[in-house]
């Protein structure tokens, strides 16, 4: 068996340990761990044996997802996996432009926040009452996100150095908080905007969420993968990788920046918007949260920037992570030092994530064996695999 | 008192406060090519030493920093050496999450030991004023920029006057070519990020004096000071200071003269506004190594 | 061994893959060979394991017979090597003068220092004349100037100069290339590496041409410039580009 | 690298061990409790009140329990953390009605929380009694199983403090006030009704500012009431460090109101005295629903209780806990009138009861806001806390004007 196959079938068998257990305990908790385990199981090994079925392994993942709430039908795992979803949707996005480019925006909860005020003010203006036509309207707010990202690309783009950009992002965040403080009339203020309840309730209430969520989540990583392999993600990664010379080969890069800016906002907005119907209720503080940066940075890198699958991963752990350390360890005080303790353990064993750290260390494997066969061969030549992996 | 005399004599004097805080930051930002997210917190572990020394053991914030300099020093050597210097490629993102989960670390180990009560540092410098033209001018805040003033112009001369201060500029400038004459880049960083922190306990207890405080005070605190750093341009210290004091005046004078609600809002504007027409910020240098 | 530095089956690289595949090159005391070859062949690569800052994962480098393969950058710098890199290198927001010394980094006493400054104005006399200007207004050619200038701070034995030609004006490629032959006259042995390869050659003693991490020829200068396949290869197209 | 890694490691383990080692289990001793799910901040920005307010149910359950617990069944509640974010708040309040299908609920800290909480109660029909929910955009969502267990809803907060001000002798009556608040739900409402009370009784504002929640800096805003010479200032501040902030610059520009209310952070006991200094706490005043000294139901029993197991002085209480406690008074109080906890009958039981608790009598409208009832004033004096008004149960004379600062 080829070392890949092995460490496939050891993570497949790896995750069925884990899983059998926790499925028989049978708490909910246990299900959403045992989930995420599943799902990311499924994906990796695919995509390790053979990279070609990726739309295979999305296919598995989707059919795990559809069919989760229908195993593990309690509240809690289902919440937890609705908020998980929406931040595959988030990350995936926000990669177009933070990973793809390097660009890191640290003020995308602006867009967020954009969508869920959208959601509010059309309900409360038209009048509207809540149903699943609402979740039309949470399309507008994708649609507010876009437009607004445009004036605000154009300005933070202008910034050629990294440090700048990110720091000028965080400053439209705030601004838009303040923003949604300070224009009572139309936002309320700090009293908040209430959404109108959905007219489904009870066991129910979270399934149409979780499908809307789980659909955004779909349609951004397909929007994502499709940027990624066409010419224009191409010009992305060469931004991502130099700028000047990607100018010199010809790639506008101002138009290859601006427009993945602007398209990253939209699926955002959309979940903001999602979100605020969730919840019910939105405050200023709790929308344009610099909080909602944070995890989408930590989730994408957890996982590794830049790739497809790493947003997903990221935010299937880190979600579920999150709310069951605080739900079972916050009583103790200790959830926060615990998540730092975590996180700088994954970031200093795994500087680049893990998507790419895994990949990297199964082609180094590969590289090795063929530098191995080859000097078993002649001392002197050396295969191409190994001339290849150096430029990789 | 002339209310607009007054705020911009207050802003001055808290600008050189938030000065101290923020030249930490771009300090480190300039040699070791990081944004450090854990600086508000840091910020709050120096004040919560010297409310400690005060509380406990009765010793006055001022020469309590004789400890709590050396005492964040030792900090930020052990972060850089731990956590940063690992860092090889994607270092400015990569460095916002590793110090974003060090901050979180110190704000839960902090919490855990101070509990969530706010706290303040006392001592009789900091309720007394003198009277300037019928503006009482607190001691506290002359004190503080006083010292903002000896800690800067100290960093200063160790930058511009002895060689560890020309190997710590030629690494901001060029970090390669430093390598190739021979600048030991990490022993530089190390040090360069250990002084940092050291400042960084001065301003915790200034701030420490002047607010009410408790673990939760973080965020808040680290975003104002990247908008400072960024304004002043990241990397200059004197950018650093400059910006500190446009900032506090502008929130200040905003705030009397028409609303505390949009006083904020104006300091984020001036700053967008800065950076579009100067991207490097007002004392940066243009952005001559590639992004 | 009569060899000033000798490099013995380096195979070195970035991230697991090798870009060097069994580099062999000797250099002879008080010479100036010029390493040429397409983009990616290794020019630089090599100039970086000779400099410390990339250690090779396998084969040897020796100075004056030592082993220096592992040591780091201010060793190898302390041992006598300077390398001038290729993208501009001079610290911009410094004084001339503060560049310069800064060359000496290494050096503790202080008195030696003002020594070689002094002698290395005269040499470079844009050093003395510019002394209390900011690097980063100089011209692209003066840059280079003072970059040599700073690299003799030490007293180097072997100077290695990566692509001094590089975003230089053709009319001042003949005055840098001549403070290069000057140096070496003065006993220096240096290691070029040119992509204006004809430019390059004709300042040299001996030519090395790279391809694929391998050294593909290694002869005289004049032989490697009037070499049919290696004109056609590498000189005749780029002197044209330039 | 290695190094550095195996020491992260370690000091990980070595924290979750910790951790470990002081979570603290919750036994199950008797046969099928009663379990009632509890969301509090014990994390994040409202962690200071939501610990408090945890202290109060948990006194609430001890005593319960030792009288025998609820239709003879034991009590146990399940804490869990919402680390002071609305999210975490839906998850918790889903996941303990939801899933652990706890009997009752009990609510978390601020209305900001409170919101979220009661969605998830309407939701499932659960009764919900909030000690710190009494912001208006609560009760306008209009649900019949919520109650906001204070003497007094939000709006109403400040005006007791407008009668005390009115019926002061004439000559004394101050004639300008100043008015400063944060941009924040549960104190921004409390300040119009009062300043149209005033305007009415001729008292003149002579500066209104709304300052962020979250400005660390208030020293402006203070120079602002300074500058304006005002003999009245009225504080919607949220926190103690906001108080102490306008506190710290009077006392500095050497500028003494005749009155000066804060609508928080004087109740905060030793924390307030610690953060603006014991001497400068003399005449401040603060609405309150609770003192220790009140003579209300079972309130000697819970001073004493308290103090027995959490020490310090009677002054040192965080009004939040009392409260709490008045929440599980209340939820006995159904419970024995009803004879169930089946949240439904529960619901119905709420509206048409006066109850008795720690923070007096108090009866509930019909979307919980509490009616009838009204604040007292309590003042600092000589370091311990006075109700000075109404004059039926005063402790002390209202001390008028304020002694200059310290």
């Amino acid at each position: 068996m080829k070392p890949n196959n092995m460490l496939a079938a050891g993570v497949i068998s790896l995750a069925l340990a884990i899983l059998l257990p926790l499925t028989v305990l049978g708490s909910s908790s246990a299900g959403v761990i045992a989930f995420v385990v599943l799902v990311l199981a499924a994906l990796w090994a695919v995509y390790t044996i053979e990279k070609r079925r990726a739309l295979l392994t999305s296919l598995i993942g989707v059919i795990a997802a559809i069919a989760y709430p229908l195993v593990f039908n309690s509240t809690e795992a289902t919440t937890i996996m609705f908020f998980a979803l929406l931040y595959v949707a988030i990350a995936s996005s926000w990669n177009i432009i933070g990973g793809f480019t390097g660009y890191i925006s640290l003020g995308h909860a602006a867009f967020f926040g954009l969508g869920a005020y959208t959601i509010a003010l059309v309900a409360d203006r038209l009048g509207l009452s809540g149903g699943y036509g609402l979740f039309a309207v949470a399309l507008l707010g994708g649609v507010a996100a876009g437009l607004f990202a445009i004036p605000m690309g154009y300005i933070a783009l202008r910034l050629r150095t990294i440090h700048s950009f990110v720091i000028v992002t965080i400053a439209f965040l705030f601004m838009y908080q303040l923003l949604a403080f300070n224009l009572q009339d139309a936002t309320n203020g700090s009293s908040g905007l209430a959404v109108p309840q959905p007219d489904w309730s009870g066991a129910f209430f979270n399934i149409p969420f979780y499908f809307a969520a789980l659909l955004l989540a779909v349609l951004t990583v397909g929007l994502a993968a499709w940027i990624r392999n066409s010419r224009f993600g191409l010009g992305l990664m060469a931004i991502r990788d130099d700028e000047d010379k990607a100018a010199g080969v010809g790639v506008d890069t101002w138009k290859h920046k601006f427009t993945a800016y602007v398209i990253s906002a939209v699926p955002i907005g959309i979940a903001g918007a999602i979100y605020a119907y969730f919840s019910s209720y939105i405050y200023p503080q709790t929308v344009f949260d610099p909080m909602i940066d944070l995890t989408i940075v930590l989730s994408a890198f957890l996982g590794g920037m830049g790739t497809l699958l790493g947003p997903i991963l990221g935010s299937l752990v880190l979600q579920p992570a999150q709310q069951l350390l605080t739900l079972y360890t916050g009583a103790a005080g200790w959830d926060l030092v615990l998540f730092g303790v975590l996180f700088l353990v994954v970031i200093l064993l795994m500087p680049s994530g893990i998507v790419p750290t895994v990949v990297e260390r199964m082609r180094r494997a590969r590289v090795q064996e063929a530098v191995r066969k080859a000097d078993a061969l002649s001392q002197d030549a050396v295969p191409d695999a190994a001339a290849e992996g150096g430029q990789g | 008192m002339d209310l607009v005399f007054g705020s911009v004599v207050l802003g001055i004097l808290s600008g050189g406060i938030y000065a101290l805080m923020a030249v930490g930051l771009t300090l480190s930002f300039g040699v070791l090519e990081v944004i450090n997210i854990a600086q508000g917190m840091l910020v709050l572990v120096g004040a919560y030493f010297s409310f400690a020394l005060e509380h406990y053991w009765h010793i006055d914030p001022l020469v309590g920093l004789l400890v709590t300099i050396p005492a964040l020093f030792l900090i930020g050597y052990g972060i850089e050496w731990a956590f940063l210097r690992p860092l090889r490629q994607d270092r400015v993102a990569l460095s916002i999450l590793v110090t974003y989960a060090v901050a979180l670390v110190m704000e839960g180990l902090i919490g855990l030991w101070f509990g969530d009560n706010f706290v303040a540092i006392h001592a009789w410098y900091v309720d007394a004023a003198v009277d300037v033209f019928g503006l009482y001018i607190p001691y506290i805040y002359i004190l503080g920029f006083a010292l903002a003033i000896v800690l800067l112009g100290a960093v200063y001369l160790l930058l511009y006057r002895t060689k560890f201060g020309a190997a710590l500029r030629a690494t901001v400038q060029n970090r390669d070519a430093a390598v190739l004459i021979g600048i030991d880049v990490q022993r530089i960083s190390t040090l360069t990020f250990a002084i940092a922190t050291g400042l960084t306990a001065a301003g915790g207890m200034l701030f420490g004096a002047t607010n009410a405080f408790n673990a939760n005070s973080m965020l808040d605190l680290i975003s104002r000071l990247l908008m400072i750093i960024i304004l002043g341009g990241m990397g200059s210290m004197g950018g650093a200071l400059i910006a500190s004091l446009i900032m506090l005046v502008s929130v200040d004078v905003v705030s009397v003269v028409w609303t505390p609600n949009w006083s904020t809002f104006a300091f984020f504007v001036i700053t967008v506004v800065v950076m579009v027409l100067r991207p490097q910020g007002l004392f940066g240098a243009p952005p001559a190594r590639k992004v | 061994m009569s060899d000033i530095l000798e490099i013995q089956g380096v195979f070195a690289g970035y991230g697991g893959g090798d870009i060097l595949r069994g580099v062999n090159l000797n250099l002879e005391p008080g010479t100036i060979t010029c390493i040429v070859g397409p983009n990616g062949a290794g020019k630089s690569t090599v100039m970086r394991v000779v400099s410390g800052v990339l250690h090779p994962r396998r084969g040897e480098v020796r100075f004056n017979g030592e082993r220096i393969d592992h040591l780091s950058p201010r060793q190898i710098l302390q041992a006598g090597i300077v390398q001038v890199p290729q993208n501009r290198s001079l610290f911009p927001g410094m004084t001339v003068e503060e560049n310069v010394r800064l060359g000496a980094y290494t050096l503790r006493d202080r008195a030696l220092v003002d020594r070689r400054l002094a002698e290395v104005s005269e040499q470079f006399p844009i050093v003395k004349e510019r002394a209390k200007d900011k690097a980063g207004s100089l011209s692209g050619g003066q840059q280079k100037l003072v970059e040599f200038a700073r690299s003799l701070m030490l007293d180097p034995k072997l100077v290695l100069l990566d692509e001094p030609s590089m975003g230089l004006e053709p009319r001042i490629l003949g005055h840098v290339f001549g403070t290069m032959v000057e140096m070496s006259k003065a006993g220096r042995t240096i290691l070029l590496v040119e992509q204006n390869a004809r430019k390059g050659l004709e300042s040299s003693d001996r030519g090395v041409v790279m391809e694929s991490g391998r050294v593909l020829l290694d002869g005289p200068a004049q032989g490697v410039l009037s070499d049919e396949r290696i004109g056609d290869l590498y000189l005749g197209g780029h002197v044209q580009q330039h | 690298m290695k190094t550095r890694a195996a020491l992260v490691a370690l000091t990980a383990s070595t924290l979750l061990l910790a951790a470990c080692g002081t979570t603290t289990s919750t036994s199950s001793a008797a046969k099928s409790p009663i379990v009632i799910g509890v969301s509090v901040s014990l994390s994040g920005d409202f962690s200071g009140d939501g610990k408090a307010i945890l202290q109060g149910y948990q006194m609430w359950v001890n005593d319960v329990n030792k009288q025998g617990g609820l239709l003879g069944r034991k009590v146990q509640l399940k804490v869990v953390d919402d680390d002071s974010t609305t999210q975490q708040t839906l998850t918790n309040y889903t996941t303990l009605i939801g899933t652990d299908k706890v009997n009752l609920v009990f609510g978390p800290f601020s209305s900001l929380l409170t919101i979220p909480a009661e969605q998830i109660a309407k939701r499932y029909g659960y009764v919900l009694l909030g000690p710190a929910g009494g912001a208006p955009n609560v009760f306008a969502e209009k649900y019949k199983g919520y109650a906001f267990v204070q003497p007094a809803s939000v709006v109403n907060n400040l005006l007791t403090f407008g009668q005390m001000i009115d019926a002061l002798p004439a000559a004394q009556r101050p004639t300008t006030v100043a008015y400063a608040t944060s941009n924040d739900p549960f104190t921004q409402p409390q300040l119009p009704p009062l300043q149209a009370e005033l305007t009415k009784d001729g008292v003149k504002s002579v500066s209104y500012q709304v300052f962020p929640d979250e400005t660390p800096d208030l020293t402006p805003e203070a120079l602002k009431i300074v500058h304006s010479g005002a003999q009245v200032v009225v504080l919607g501040t949220t926190s103690v460090p906001q108080v102490q902030a306008f506190v710290q610059t009077f006392v500095q520009q050497h500028y003494t109101p005749k009155a000066i209310i804060a609508t928080s952070g004087p109740d905060q006991g030793s924390q307030f005295a610690t953060a603006i200094g014991a001497a400068n706490t003399e005449g401040f005043l603060v609405p309150s629903g609770w003192t220790p000294t009140a003579n209300t139901y079972q309130n000697g029993k819970f001073v004493r209780e308290y103090l027995a197991k959490y020490g310090g002085t009677a002054n040192a209480i965080p009004g939040d806990a009392p409260e709490a406690y008045s929440v599980g008074q209340i939820m006995a109080q159904m419970v024995a009138k009803t004879h169930s906890i089946n949240n439904a009958t529960l619901i119905k039981a709420l509206h048409d009861t006066t109850f008795q608790t720690v923070q007096g009598p108090m009866k509930f409208g019909p979307y919980g806001a509490p009616v009838g009832g009204g604040t007292f004033l309590v003042q600092w004096q000589s370091g311990a806390t006075q109700i000075v008004w109404p004059t039926s149960i005063q402790q002390a004379n209202f001390e008028y004007p304020k002694p200059n600062w310290k």
